[in-house]
């Protein structure tokens, strides 16, 4: 079911692999944006941090010529996500602007939705986040501090969006394209994230997305993603990051 | 209390069913004598009065009770919190039916027990005249009057037919 | 008081009156009789059923000649294996009962389970041009998915002809290690050429107490075999002739479910061929209501069996509706076969269920046979939407990770009809052929019966005493 | 199948009522160290809910554990009961009779065990009334039918509600029974709770006809519970080890296997603590290894067809999960013991009539299987969930931590201290089966021969 008989909005990334260096700009922004508690030594090597976007990196070939390839990963805000239908209290459903949103007072943390996600990128609070002193005041407003034993993941800083509508409404007109940014997008230097509506025909994600290597992770589970990937481009190799990513 | 109920206890099967017998030729209606074992004994054993029963009425109606009820709170919670989730239709029928099996049978198997309690004529805080030794296999053969001219003919039966005691009250 | 007390259970009175109780002489006698002396009708029948098979089988070879090199055009036929595999091949298992379940009433209906399995000829007909045109494991250098994972190529087309023809031999075997007490009652008793054929089954049966004792041992190893190889050629008929003619389609239940729903049709069989030969043998005295009632019970409880391994396999793709999953229903359930699968859905599960709901009708005939012939159509119809949609799957696309194009809806050909008809006319034959040659009920398994479960009178009641040897 | 030996019914109520009449020596250490057991457990719980799931040792991706292994397994081993009580009610087996209320007793508190497991293992279990009862009506807010986790409690609500009341029926005459032999206090409890039984001919007519209703209406419901459990899993289609049309029938038979096995362990714990010899006999184990041979032999089919249709589709992902599954320390070191634990040990030995008539074998065996059976879920729920996906970034593994353990060996302890509990005021055998098995069973002569024999009413 396609959500563009909901609202004038289809909210969509379009990532562009040959243009990332991986960098992780955008991991950094997100983590900042998003009141993402700090993934301390522990927690990673517990296999607890959350990332809402992260930058998976493949090497190909052996020492000499040696390739890393890098794609980013957030939550790939699926029409038919899989991990909406198995919450047993609606804490995660679509909304009418294509984004699969989390509710954070519903969720109870049975924690079935990160299981049914092929992308793994559900993230669960294992603990009450805490934030050094020093950090107290740096915490965005517009965004909810997650308490312990409840789910997150990206969100397309939907705090953004909403501010982007707002304003536009206020001002009688419709969101122009580009005026609403993620924390990501806005971070990356290579602009290989974009962010848009894939409603408007002119925006610049749709555009991108008629390109001919674009393509959609792990396809196999028809899961219709509003994250686009568009294939790298490689000189003596046909097979772009992201197929490496789908059949890793 | 009125009727008065006159109890004779047997410790084998064959002198009980004589003694029904005897009652029956005595001329007592069915119904007013019954017999009182610690096991079930295979269907007219002692030749006594078997009971209509209407057990099979409850599990029908209980479960469409159930389904309907179910039918209700399935549709009604989807509709009146229509969220998308996984592209899936709001009225998703096929979760649905599970829930709706549930509480059908569920409905079912209570309706069933109440069944069970109420057609066994249960909860019965005065179950009238009754021994113990019952329930260690002796035999009882029950006998109600509303009028105590028969008690003597019915002590005569239970006796003619060997009742090692006869309880009244 | 006893007439009453069964009014309360809702039975009729009749149904509790205990097996008459004939004399074993008189048993042998009357049984080997039904053999002779055919009604008009019946020969009637059986002419009738036999054209109509020869009929059906003229069409296979026309149709192999006409399209013998394009596998989409064979589904009718795969459909018509695998029924005839379930009706001919599930019955027998009936015969399995009393081994499993010490079961006393299955005894005299034995006999006429195990016929059936002589029926396996006609599937055998049937399976002989697929295994021509079955396409090999691997076509054009790519390896279809199948449970052959690096298997030669032809390794479907041999063990499934292998496999059936092993299950033809070890249902005769059952049938005939069971049979032989009575092939030498028929030597006692019979005359003519029937009379010869028994003297020389009976291998000098005269029912020595190791004689019996070997029968035993018999039945039961050929009983186990036959469950076990009845299993394994289901499990071979739904994987290489169904599942892996379609990319994607990795139902892991399949299997399982075309066994159970074969016994279903199995089950069926046996009820309609006992009632139709208590009725026209007369054997109202051997074949009492409580075979027919306990029958009726295993039917209804397999027709829920049948429709909880659909809905197991369906609520699973339906959920999950990865891309495969989504082809999947699209081709077997939505797709080209929508009527046949709602045909087979009503006609399998949802009418047999409220017929054979009421004890009433388990405890009588009539409707018993009603929902059998339902049963039996919805069987063919549910092979039809299974089998037909697998089999117009082009061999090209067998290859794709899950089925993009849903092929059209493929209607019956007349060369089509025509072979059903005579693949079903010829069960019907051979098992009235069958009657022929030895008594549809054992002789010794209904004297078995008679003596084991006697009508006793308990103080004052009627009860049955069923003894249990080990 | 069954020597017919009379019993006189003064000698089995003494001995089949002596939990209750005269308390066994051993019966209050027992339980006091049970209570103890499970006192701890309760306080490592509190202690996980107030600090967080943190302690337990779950990490991305394996986001479901040793709590929702533990939480299948019990709800298998709750198939004990219908599966003896209901099916063996149907099939009309004699030798079902002394054990049936033990069977729909473990049903009932493992059960009731189970549920425990998903509500601790939720993040915010205080906020658990979002999930499903009562409706959040002042917002508005409705719980999702379309999950699996609303069938789930729902499905096991019903049996747990159905096969209560189930075991209350059975029940009613054994109380009549109680009430008849004690005094005081006590005889005022059962005399209220036995409802004035009498035992006239309309009661036994219900308690037989009821009975029998009551396992047909309950079959299915046994049928369709683990199958809502198993579908947790099977609906996930981004799990390749969970994502098969096979589930339901196979967690059916695999938790027949476990329950029947956990009935002949509870057997021969109660043949030995409560002397019961007389009642619990060899011959009672022996047809339950014979039953258990077949169901576990299915089982074994079922598991083929499981492991064939995985690699069936002959896709990287799947095979990679199998090849850790099976061939990946310390995946396979579990998998070669739960094969052994499960099948390759007790089956075989099954087969011999001398094991399945010696009760200390039979003893061993049945744990053996449920080691095997717990180890199954084990291995079907977590490397389904540690499977290597694309994404590097989630390759891990887990090691479940102390707490969880500790919980996993309360639920033990806890469905033990429940069963002596209700030990110590009902009899776990049902007197009045028993003493109609007395009734209706004889012996016929058959020419010389004594067969055992069975009466059966006309109908």
């Amino acid at each position: 079911m396609t959500t563009t008989g909901f609202g004038t909005h289809n909210w969509g990334m379009v990532v562009d692999v040959d243009k990332c260096i991986g960098c992780n700009a955008c991991v950094i922004a997100c983590q900042a944006e998003n009141n993402i508690p700090i993934n301390t030594q522990d927690r990673v090597e517990r296999a607890r941090s959350i990332a809402w976007i992260r930058v998976e990196r493949y090497w190909e070939g052996d020492f000499p010529d040696a390739k890393a390839r890098f794609i980013p990963i957030m939550c790939q805000h699926c029409e038919n996500a899989p991990c909406e239908p198995v919450c047993p209290v609606y804490a995660t459903y679509h909304n009418s602007e294509g984004n699969n949103v989390q509710v954070y007072n519903r969720c109870v943390g049975t924690r079935y939705c990160a299981n049914a996600c092929p992308y793994i990128v559900r993230f669960f609070n294992y603990w009450e986040p805490v934030w050094p002193e020093s950090l107290r005041n740096h915490l965005n407003p517009d965004v909810t501090v997650r308490s312990r034993g409840i789910m997150e993941k990206c969100s397309f800083c939907v705090h953004r969006i909403r501010r982007g509508t707002r304003e536009a409404r206020s001002e009688g007109r419709d969101v122009f394209d580009g005026e609403i940014q993620t924390a990501c997008t806005s971070a990356c230097p290579t602009s290989a994230l974009n962010f848009g509506n894939f409603n408007d025909p002119n925006s610049k994600v749709s555009k991108m997305k008629a390109d001919q290597r674009h393509y959609t992770l792990l396809d196999q589970f028809a899961t219709d993603p509003n994250v686009i990937y568009l294939a790298k481009i490689d000189a003596d190799k046909k097979v772009g990051a992201g197929e490496a990513a789908t059949h890793g | 209390m009125s009727t008065q109920s006159i109890l004779g206890l047997f410790q084998q099967p064959e002198p009980a069913a004589d003694a029904m017998d005897g009652l029956k030729e005595a001329g007592f209606e069915l119904g007013t004598f019954d017999v009182l074992t610690g096991t079930p004994y295979p269907e007219g054993a002692f030749g006594e009065y078997v009971p209509q029963h209407r057990l099979f009425r409850y599990p029908a109606f209980g479960a469409i009770i159930g389904f309907t009820l179910a039918v209700f709170l399935t549709s009604v919670t989807q509709l009146a919190y229509p969220m998308v989730t996984g592209g899936k239709p709001i009225l998703s029928i096929f979760a649905m039916l599970i829930i709706m099996y549930e509480m059908t049978m569920l409905a079912g198997v209570i309706a069933t027990v109440v069944g069970i309690v109420i057609e066994s004529r249960l909860p019965n805080m005065k179950p009238g005249i009754y021994d113990t030794r019952i329930t260690e296999g002796w035999i009882g053969v029950v006998v109600t009057f509303n009028d105590d001219s028969k008690v003597a003919d019915a002590e005569g039966v239970l006796n003619k037919a060997g009742a090692l005691e006869i309880k009244h009250a | 008081m006893a007439s009453e007390a069964v009014a309360t259970g809702h039975q009729a009175a009749d149904h509790h009156a205990p097996p008459p109780q004939v004399a074993a002489e008189v048993v042998a006698r009357e049984l080997v009789a039904t053999t002779t002396g055919a009604s008009g009708r019946f020969k009637a029948w059986t002419w009738g059923l036999g054209i109509l098979s020869i009929i059906g089988i003229v069409a296979l070879i026309l149709k192999f000649i006409d399209v013998g090199n394009d596998s989409t055009k064979w589904g009718y036929v795969a459909a018509m294996v695998s029924f005839l595999l379930s009706v001919a091949g599930g019955a027998p298992m009936v015969a399995m009962a009393p081994v499993v379940a010490k079961a006393n009433w299955v005894r005299p209906v034995t006999r006429i389970a195990s016929i059936f399995s002589f029926a396996g000829v006609a599937t055998l007909i049937m399976l002989i041009p697929l295994v021509a045109i079955l396409p090999p494991l691997v076509t054009e250098g790519a390896r279809r998915r199948t449970v052959w994972f690096m298997a030669p190529d032809y390794s479907p087309h041999i063990w499934t002809t292998l496999a059936l023809v092993l299950l033809l031999l070890t249902g005769i075997m059952l049938f005939y290690s069971a049979a032989l007490p009575d092939f030498a009652s028929m030597r006692d008793h019979s005359t003519g050429w029937r009379q010869r054929l028994g003297k020389r089954l009976a291998r000098g049966w005269v029912g020595t107490d190791v004689q019996w004792r070997t029968l035993r041992m018999r039945i039961g190893m050929f009983g186990t075999f036959y469950f076990l190889i009845l299993v394994f050629v289901n499990f071979l008929i739904s994987t290489d002739f169904g599942q892996s003619l379609v990319p994607g389609w990795r139902d892991a239940i399949f299997p399982m479910y075309h066994t159970v729903s074969g016994f279903q049709a199995g089950v069926a069989g046996v009820v309609i061929a006992l009632y139709f030969s208590r009725k026209y043998m007369k054997l109202e005295k051997y074949v009492h209501m409580d075979a027919f009632w306990s029958l009726g019970r295993l039917l209804f409880a397999l027709t829920l069996l049948w429709i909880y391994f659909f809905y197991s396999s369906f609520i699973v793709f339906w959920y999950g509706r990865s891309a495969n999953d989504i082809a999947t229903l699209d081709l077997l359930i939505r797709g080209p076969m929508i009527y046949a699968f709602f045909g087979g859905l009503i006609l399998m599960w949802f009418v047999p269920w409220w017929i054979l709901i009421w004890n009433k009708v388990r405890r009588g005939t009539g409707a018993m046979v009603v929902g059998s012939f339902v049963i039996l159509v919805g069987l063919l119809l549910d092979r039809i939407r299974t089998f037909v949609p697998a089999w117009s799957v082009p061999p090209e696309r067998i290859h794709e990770k899950w089925l993009t194009v849903i092929p059209d809806t493929y209607w019956p050909t007349l060369f089509d009809v025509l072979i059903m008809i005579g693949g079903i006319s010829m069960v019907a034959v051979i098992v009235m052929l069958m009657t022929r040659v030895i008594p549809v009920l054992s002789v010794w398994q209904v004297q078995e019966f008679n003596l084991l479960s006697k009508p006793i009178k308990y103080i004052r009641g009627h009860a049955t005493l069923v003894a249990k040897p080990d | 199948m069954q020597q017919r030996r009379e019993l006189d019914q003064v000698y089995t109520n003494r001995k089949l009522l002596n939990g209750q009449l005269d308390t066994p020596k051993w019966w209050l250490p027992t339980v006091s160290f049970l209570g103890v057991v499970v006192l701890i457990g309760l306080v490592v719980i509190a202690v996980m809910i107030n600090k967080g799931l943190g302690v337990t040792g779950l990490a991305r991706p394996v986001y479901w554990g040793l709590f929702i292994t533990t939480f299948v397994f019990w709800v298998g081993i709750s198939h004990a009961g219908i599966m003896i009580s209901a099916i063996l009610r149907l099939t009309q087996a004699e030798w079902r009779r002394p054990v049936t209320r033990a069977a729909e007793l473990l049903t009932v508190f493992s059960l009731l065990t189970a549920l425990v497991f998903p509500l601790i293992h939720a993040g915010r279990p205080w906020r658990i009334a979002y999930w499903i009862m009562p409706y959040d009506l002042s917002r508005g807010i409705y719980p999702n039918i379309r999950s699996p986790l609303i069938m789930d409690p729902v499905a096991i609500s019903t049996y747990l509600t159905g096969s209560t009341l189930f075991l209350y029926i059975a029940l009613l005459p054994d109380l009549g029974n109680l009430r008849d032999r004690t005094t005081g206090w006590k005889n005022a409890m059962y005399t209220v709770l036995s409802l004035g039984w009498r035992g006239n001919p309309r009661q036994w007519k219900m308690q037989t006809v009821g009975g029998i209703l009551l396992s047909a209406l309950m079959l299915p419901i046994f049928v369709s519970v683990h199958s809502i459990v198993s579908w947790d899993f099977a609906i996930a289609s981004a799990v390749e080890g969970w994502h098969s049309t096979i589930f339901a029938p196979y967690f059916v038979i695999g938790a027949v296997h476990s329950g029947v096995s956990a009935v002949v362990t509870m057997m021969a714990l109660m043949r030995w603590l409560w002397k019961w010899d007389d009642f619990i006999r060899p011959e009672h184990f022996d047809a339950l290894a014979r039953l258990l041979i077949v169901v576990a032999t299915g089982w074994l089919g079922f598991t083929f067809l499981e492991l064939t249709f995985a690699l069936y589709g002959q896709d990287a992902p799947e095979i990679a999960l199998r090849e850790m599954q099976m061939m990946q320390w310390p995946w396979n070191g579990l998998f070669i013991l739960f094969f052994l634990t499960a099948y390759a040990i007790p089956v075989p030995m099954w087969l011999f009539k001398r094991v399945r008539t010696n009760i200390a074998l039979m003893f061993w065996t049945s744990i053996l299987v449920n080691i095997g059976m717990w180890l199954e879920r084990f291995l079907i729920i977590v490397p389904g969930l540690a499977r290597r996906t694309p994404f590097v970034y989630t390759w891990e593994a887990y090691r479940p931590s102390p707490v969880e353990w500790t919980i996993f060996i309360w639920s033990f302890a806890w469905v033990t201290f429940l069963m002596l509990l209700f030990s110590k005021f009902f009899p776990l055998v049902p007197l009045f089966e028993q003493k109609e098995s007395q009734v209706f069973t004889d012996d016929v002569m058959i020419g010389r021969a004594k067969v055992p024999a069975i009466v059966r009413e006309a109908d």
